[in-house]
């Protein structure tokens, strides 16, 4: 096995440094992907000067992900859900043997204990202020780097805290499973929701330009901007509670009681 | 709403999905009839996108509104609905909605809490597999290959059996490799020509300053690698027996016809849209080196289906072999050749769908695993044999049913490019199947041991006595009718398939009009 | 971009990636690779990727090292190789 | 010394994404734990995202956000509210994107793919650690060595 | 063509049988209905093709398809009812009625299992005959012959033992591994080379496809062993390993379905698929090769005959050689040898189903199977041993039965063609022939003392006549019979043969 490895480690590794010579410097503004093959269209060069217009996102990477390949970014979300689906499917157990609902393996002295209130008291004052930042992250994803995913992550990232900090039960008191399955779904729901009005409303799928008929006051163009953030919003729907699941489902050998 | 239908298709599914985590968490019942509708939904969107296609031509799509006419191609990402995914399309939500008629209680029964679990599931894969058949941009194809790879992962992790764990660790490591090797060399590609759209690519590559660079021959050395390991193709193969037989049943059921297949349809849509047929077959010129290599899969995956005892293993290797079939006939380079590969990768998933549904049935009912523990089922399960027999003789290749087309498109295929080692192959793999299949027919018929002369048993049954296989004790054996139904459908449309043929070949010979297959240039 | 920065860090994820595989405490290659998650965060930040860079801090230095932790306390911890 | 100049150092990315990634297809082939495994993976994958990222670096450029520049233009972006002014608007607009600059900031198509890619990953690699899970509660080991010669004698539970 | 008659006779004639199986499965506990049913759907069958027959022989054909739809392929599934497959049709569905009355005695008489299932089957093998016989082009040919294949290995392997295993492993392993590996690529070769067309009507497929030599003689190897139910050496062992099987089963393969569905389809090979043209000198000049090697299937077969104890396997190589000389003849490809094979699979089918239904008398009757108890059995079993004399005689060509005519013109056709090796080749054979059955008979009727196995009486009269039973002994009478009306009525069937031949452009 281990020269088999090696074999076709270094058969693909010759064959990838094989073409290495022939691709564009690094760093080059001209090469195809940048500009374009002989001043045909790029599409990169269209979406750094026509996102705007189109629009009003300044954070291109927001705009395309969102708008230009939405598509894509739903069945990333998907993929997600799919990930939560799985590890449920796979390690979820119900019932079984209970165990202790105390820790016993950890830390019964009392300087377990001592560190538990240190680490508990940081938390309590901590985790509202990613949850605070996690909510701004997905907000302004459209003006700063961040979006759906980076403040979905974090906001799951801060119920993961919890669970470390006291018990998973502790978490799950505020998080349980049936909610944030629940929310999950609800986080697709709106992305793919948000296509579906537009299809209800006879553009195509996703083609938010539309809704603009459905929201006060704004032009077609607006009316991309803001349902982008809404469907970064069911992103983070999405990402938070199957970040959260995962961790949960991991933490507890899918039995859903005193993690670690 | 006509112009909606490749929408909807995607969506009907994926709501299915979302509606079953809801509302079927607190009713397991309710998750059956969620899943029909949405799939018949899609089925029907299928249908109606078929027919849309042999009227009028390819179907565009183009998400989000990004169509050409407003913005440069290949801003947004498109859908392209042509005879051949159209078709495929129409399979894929038909074997979907078989299963799911067949997996009415298997599904409560091998995993009785993650009932809705199992029907998400299953919903997102036909998501995937229906998303990466329309889709016509390379990298949105990675992420709908990752939505069908991740659920059908966790499909063959549900069961119970500690090797279809192990077999799905394995495959996961197998999967990620094969998406991985696809994801880079879409890079590499978009490294050359800055696009993402396949015809967008396919333009550009048709340069001959971009087409002949060895960045591209990388790319789409690498490309071909990804999609072989995820199809199994011979020397990537050994991911797919264990993962395959050791999982729960209606997994298998729904994996085996569909992953492979979809994965062989990538192949050649990446060789037709993404490269060209001119560009792979002229100034590649690998045909030969690609057609041989299938050959040994071929050969391979059907000498290792001989020595197989258990009945789901063997169909496994059968099937690494009948991927080599289609491989090789996408590589003959002409027309025909590839005909064969498409018109097989529909026939070819009602066949694995027929054996697998049949051999669950036997596995469930008898709990015969190896092919030992078969003996007398031609009596006491007559029709669920039926099936099987006809799944069999399909996959031999005995006319009328699709495996003797399909086949014979491939001979032709293969004897027009003068691949002769190619021809001998399928023919081999042929009889290889026969001997197969018809050492289980025996089994079921015969028994182990059969009597050891024929003078002993002539008194032992009188025929002027009712015989001992009455109307009452005759279908005692069989399985639930949710199971046998599914499965004798299967085993018509195999005849259907087989019978009707004409029509399909001329949509799929329409849809290659479009994206003609061009021959090697010297010989 | 800063070259010699560049470089820098890319010598240091080829070390990192390799303790994180050399290492036999697999507690201690979940740390590392969280190291090395870090540090090609900090690489794409300076490529200027700097979405790519927050996921991957988040995604890759944060979650899946903590995901990985969580498999390693309830499996075991020694690795043979 | 020439190839060096010629080939690598214009590539260098692309020499290290190269070894990164058979750093880590190596250890997906050949080690026998499985979470060592799955760390392979994780190099695997992160150095195509390497690869695709550095596809998208241009020299002199910045992050792929407007923000800056739209202000240079008197239109705050952030007013994106009910405000219906909506001919000077798009009108100011139309004029600040004839005034970008391409070169001028990262090319974001393999930013934007690279997201879902990441995303992916972190799907996979939990996927994989919870079958790893549920494969050390069949067989009580993460050894891929031990597993293969448990499920050759058939240990209680395994079928052989 | 401006003699074809549309009509779905022979879709209905075809289908007759194939819809008797599921009456026959319905009426499984009820033995009488079960075989009215047969009988129905054999008397049925036999008058749709008698209906057919006036048309075929004013010299028209008829057409009928039932599937157009095969696109890519371009041969849609048709029926075409000409002289030849007339012939056929006629000989497999008068025989079949003789053989269910047949295996009803022998089946009955012998408590046999199973009979629904092997009457089942029975009756879709006739399904498939039918269909080869009336086939319209290559493809429906080839259809109905793997059917065949299949629909007869139950039968074969039927009394489901380890010796039936065996031989039903070989039956399969020879027919199936031949068709598939030489006859689909020949049959895909042809279509590539005609440009899609496999259609028996008009001239020959090949006719104007510019084969060379060597690809044609290729070809038409691959055809006529790939046809491997002509039983042409070295192909030929299934046949005697399918012995295994019940005797109106035997009586089936041999006489009514499936050897002559073998050596029809080398006939429609030569005369449909290359034309008589190219087959002879004048064309490619490859039907010689093949007519050598059906001589020396012809001679060694003979031989190896002649050394068989067992009567059933002598029978069987008597009927490899047998074919071979319906083989033999179209291969020369000369009017009367064409003429001649095409009668012989008449005469030889009424012959041999003879000499195979006496074999079965005589099992049913007295348990014997090896030919060296049968001595003096005359004086027993007169009925059925006078039979077996006439089914001889028709073997080996002798007057007065039909077999004299067919292998008079065989003889006359090969004088035709100036081979004088092949001369010499029957008239070896003929003497083989003679010397392997007469015998049989001489020692039935005048046994030497000390060969006569106890109890068999010192002379012949009536009360010590042990027949078996009448519906054994009806059946092989009726043949018999017909062997020497054939003779005497050969004016029809040569008219309806001359009709055929006439248009194959000699």
């Amino acid at each position: 096995m281990k020269w088999l490895g090696l074999i076709a480690t270094a058969f693909t590794g010759i064959l990838l440094l094989s073409a290495t010579p022939y691709f564009p410097s690094f760093g080059d503004p001209n090469s195809p992907a940048n500009a374009g093959v002989n001043g045909g269209v790029s599409v990169s060069q269209y979406y750094i000067t026509e996102t705007y217009t189109d629009t009003k996102v300044p954070n291109i990477v927001t705009a395309v992900l969102a708008d230009y390949r939405g598509y894509d970014t739903m069945f990333e979300t998907v993929v997600i859900f799919a990930a939560g689906v799985a590890i449920f499917a796979i390690l979820r157990s119900f019932g079984g043997t209970t165990i202790p609902s105390h820790p016993t393996a950890i830390d019964t002295s009392v300087e377990g204990d001592h560190q538990r209130i240190i680490i508990g008291m940081t938390c309590k004052l901590i985790i509202p202020v990613i949850q605070l930042f996690a909510l701004y992250v997905v907000a302004h994803g459209h003006h700063s780097p961040g979006g759906g995913f980076q403040g979905g992550v974090i906001l799951g990232a801060s119920f993961i805290l919890m669970a470390l900090a006291k018990e998973l039960d502790t978490a799950l008191a505020r998080f349980s499973e049936k909610r944030y399955l629940a929310l999950a779904c609800v986080g697709i729901f709106i992305y793919s929701g948000f296509g579906l009005l537009c299809v209800a409303l006879e553009r195509n799928f996703l083609d938010y330009g539309i809704l603009h008929r459905l929201m006060p006051a704004t032009d077609e163009i607006m009316a991309r901007s803001h349902s982008m953030l809404g469907v970064e919003v069911g992103v983070a729907f999405t990402v938070t509670a199957i970040m959260f699941a995962i961790y949960a489902n991991l933490s507890s050998k899918g039995r859903l009681e005193q993690g670690f | 709403m006509s112009e909606q239908l490749p929408a909807i298709l995607l969506l009907s599914p994926l709501f299915g999905a979302l509606i079953t985590g809801l509302v079927g968490m607190t009713d397991h019942r309710r998750c059956f009839p969620i899943l029909a509708t949405a799939l018949t939904v899609s089925l029907f969107c299928a249908i109606s996108l078929l027919a849309q296609v042999v009227k009028s031509g390819p179907i565009d799509y183009f998400v989000g509104g990004w169509d050409p006419q407003r913005v440069p191609l290949g801003i947004g990402i498109q859908l392209r609905i042509d005879g051949i995914n159209a078709l495929l399309l129409v399979v894929i939500t038909t074997v979907a909605l078989l299963t799911s008629i067949y997996s009415i209680r298997r599904a409560g029964e091998e995993n009785t809490e993650k009932t809705p679990q199992f029907y998400m599931l299953s919903q997102m894969l036909c998501v995937g597999l229906l998303g990466i058949t329309v889709t016509a941009d390379a990298f949105n194809l990675f992420v709908l290959v990752e939505v069908s790879s991740l659920t059908s992962y966790a499909l063959v992790a549900m069961g119970s059996k500690p090797r279809g764990t192990m077999a799905a660790f394995n495959y996961i490591i197998m999967g990620t490799i094969g998406a991985s090797f696809y994801l880079l060399g879409v890079g590499y590609l978009y490294m050359k020509t800055g696009m993402l759209n396949m015809a967008a690519i396919h333009q550009i590559l048709s340069d001959p300053n971009v087409g002949h660079s060895p960045t591209v021959y990388v790319a789409f050395i690498l490309i071909l690698v990804g999609v072989w390991t995820k199809m199994a193709f011979f020397p990537l193969y050994g991911w797919l027996p264990n993962a395959y037989s050791y999982c729960p049943s209606t997994t298998s059921c729904l994996l085996a016809p569909l992953m492979t297949k979809v994965s062989v349809y990538v192949m050649i849509r990446v060789m037709l849209s993404v490269f060209g047929s001119e560009w792979i077959f002229q100034s590649l010129g690998w045909s030969h080196t690609v057609v041989w290599l299938a050959c040994i899969a071929i050969v391979a995956g059907s000498v290792l289906a001989l020595a197989q005892v258990e009945l789901k293993k063997m169909l496994c290797y059968l099937i690494v072999a009948e991927v080599g079939y289609m491989v090789g006939g996408a590589w003959l380079a002409n027309h025909w050749g590839m005909v064969g590969a498409i018109y097989h990768i529909l026939s070819d998933a009602f066949m694995t769908l027929c054996l697998f549904i049949a051999a669950n049935i036997f596995i469930k009912n008898r709990r015969a695993e190896r092919i030992d523990q078969l003996e007398g089922l031609f009596k006491k399960m007559p029709i669920t044999t039926t099936g099987f027999v006809i799944g069999a003789l399909a996959m031999i290749g005995v006319p009328p049913t699709a495996g003797f087309f399909s086949k014979w498109y491939l001979l032709r295929g293969g004897i027009e490019s003068g691949q002769w080692g190619y021809v001998v192959a399928l023919l081999i793999s042929s009889l290889v199947n026969a001997i197969l299949f018809f050492r289980i027919f025996e089994v079921a018929y015969f028994g182990k041991n059969p009597v050891e002369s024929h003078d002993a048993h002539h008194d032992h049954e009188d025929e002027t006595q009712p015989s001992s296989v009455g109307d009452s004790t005759l279908f005692s054996g069989e399985g639930r009718p949710t199971t046998v139904i599914p499965l004798l459908i299967t085993a018509a449309i195999i005849v259907l398939l087989g019978v009707f043929n004409g029509p399909i070949v001329e949509i799929i010979q329409q849809a290659l009009d479009g994206m003609p297959v061009v021959g090697a240039a010297i010989r | 971009m800063i070259v010699s920065f560049d470089l820098v860090i890319l010598v240091f994820l080829i070390i990192t990636a390799a303790i994180s595989l050399r290492v036999r405490d697999l507690l201690s290659a979940a740390m590392i690779l969280g190291v090395y998650s870090f540090l090609i965060c900090l690489l794409w930040a300076e490529m200027g990727a700097v979405d790519v860079a927050f996921t991957e801090a988040a995604v890759g230095a944060g979650v899946s090292t903590v995901f990985m932790i969580a498999t390693i306390y309830h499996t075991r911890r020694r690795s043979s190789d | 010394m020439e190839f060096i100049q010629n080939s690598v150092l214009p590539h260098f990315n692309y020499w290290v994404y190269v070894i990164l990634m058979m750093i880590g297809l190596y250890a997906m082939i050949t080690k026998k734990n499985l979470v060592k495994k799955l760390i392979g993976m994780t190099i695997f994958q992160t150095a195509i995202i390497l690869f695709y990222v550095s596809i998208g670096v241009k020299t002199g450029s910045t992050i792929p956000i407007l923000e800056h520049h739209a202000e240079e233009h008197g239109e705050a972006v952030t007013d994106t509210g009910g405000h219906h002014e909506e001919a000077p608007g798009e009108h100011e607009s139309h004029d600040s994107i004839h005034a970008v600059d391409p070169d001028h900031f990262a090319n974001p198509l393999p930013h934007v793919l690279m997201l879902t890619a990441i995303v992916v990953g972190v799907s996979t690699l939990g996927v994989a650690l919870a079958i790893s899970q549920s494969i050390y509660k069949d067989f009580g080991t993460l050894e891929e060595h031990e597993i293969l010669e448990k499920i050759k004698q058939g240990g209680p539970g395994i079928d052989v | 063509m401006d003699n074809a008659v549309h009509s779905s006779l022979p879709l209905w004639a075809c289908l007759a049988s194939l819809l008797a199986a599921p009456v026959i499965v319905l009426f499984r506990r009820e033995p009488s209905l079960r075989e009215g049913a047969t009988f129905v759907s054999a008397f049925v069958k036999l008058g749709l093709v008698l209906a057919m027959l006036p048309i075929v022989a004013g010299g028209k054909v008829i057409e009928f398809t039932l599937i157009d739809g095969f696109a890519g392929i371009n041969a849609p599934i048709m029926f075409r009812v000409d002289g030849l497959g007339m012939l056929f049709a006629l000989v497999a569905s008068s025989l079949w009625i003789v053989t269910s009355l047949y295996s009803i005695g022998y089946m009955r008489g012998l408590h046999e299992h199973s009979q629904t299932r092997f009457f089942a089957f029975f009756a879709i093998s006739l399904s498939a005959t039918l269909g080869v016989a009336f086939a319209g082009n290559l493809l429906t040919l080839y259809l109905f012959y793997e059917m065949l294949s299949l629909a007869t290995w139950p039968l074969v392997t039927h009394h489901q033992d380890k010796e039936a295993r065996t031989g039903g492993r070989t039956y399969l392993t020879y027919l199936l591994g031949t068709s598939i590996g030489f006859a689909l690529p020949a049959l895909i070769f042809t279509w590539i080379k005609s440009g899609g067309d496999l259609s028996f009507g008009g001239d020959a497929i090949l006719a104007s496809a510019g084969l060379s030599h060597l690809q044609g003689l290729v070809l038409l190897l691959a055809f006529a062993f790939g046809f491997s139910k002509a039983g042409m050496m070295p192909f030929h062992s299934w046949l005697p390993g399918a012995m295994v099987a019940p005797t109106p089963v035997s009586a089936l393969l041999h006489a009514v379905a499936v050897v002559k569905v073998g050596v029809f389809c080398i006939l429609r090979v030569v005369t449909g698929v290359f034309g008589v043209q190219l087959i002879g000198p004048g064309g490619l000049d490859v039907g010689i090769v093949l007519a050598w090697i059906a001589a020396f299937t012809v001679i060694v077969s003979s031989l190896i005959a002649l050394s068989q104890d067992n009567l059933k396997r002598r029978l069987a190589f008597s009927t490899i050689g047998q074919l071979s000389y319906i083989v033999l003849g179209a291969a020369l490809a000369t009017k009367l040898s064409v003429t001649g094979s095409i009668l012989h699979i008449a005469a030889h089918a009424v012959g041999k189903i003879t000499l195979f239904f006496c074999a079965g008398a005589i099992f049913v009757a007295t348990g014997k199977k090896y030919i060296s108890q049968m001595a003096g059995l005359g004086r027993t079993m007169p009925i059925t041993m006078s039979a077996f004399f006439i089914g001889s005689l028709g073997v080996i060509g002798l007057p007065p039965t039909a077999g004299l005519i067919s292998k008079f013109h065989l003889v006359m056709g090969t004088a035709e063609a100036g081979e004088k090796g092949l001369l010499l080749v029957f008239l070896v054979s003929t003497i083989l022939n003679a010397a392997y059955f007469l015998p049989v008979v001489y020692q039935a009727f005048f046994p030497k003392a000390g060969t006569v196995p106890e109890g068999t009486p010192e002379k012949f009269s009536w009360s010590t006549v042990r027949e078996a039973p009448w519906a054994c002994v009806v059946p092989l009478s009726i043949t018999a019979l017909l062997s020497i009306i054939l003779f005497f009525g050969s004016g029809f069937l040569r008219e309806l043969v001359g009709q055929f031949v006439s248009g194959l452009g000699f």
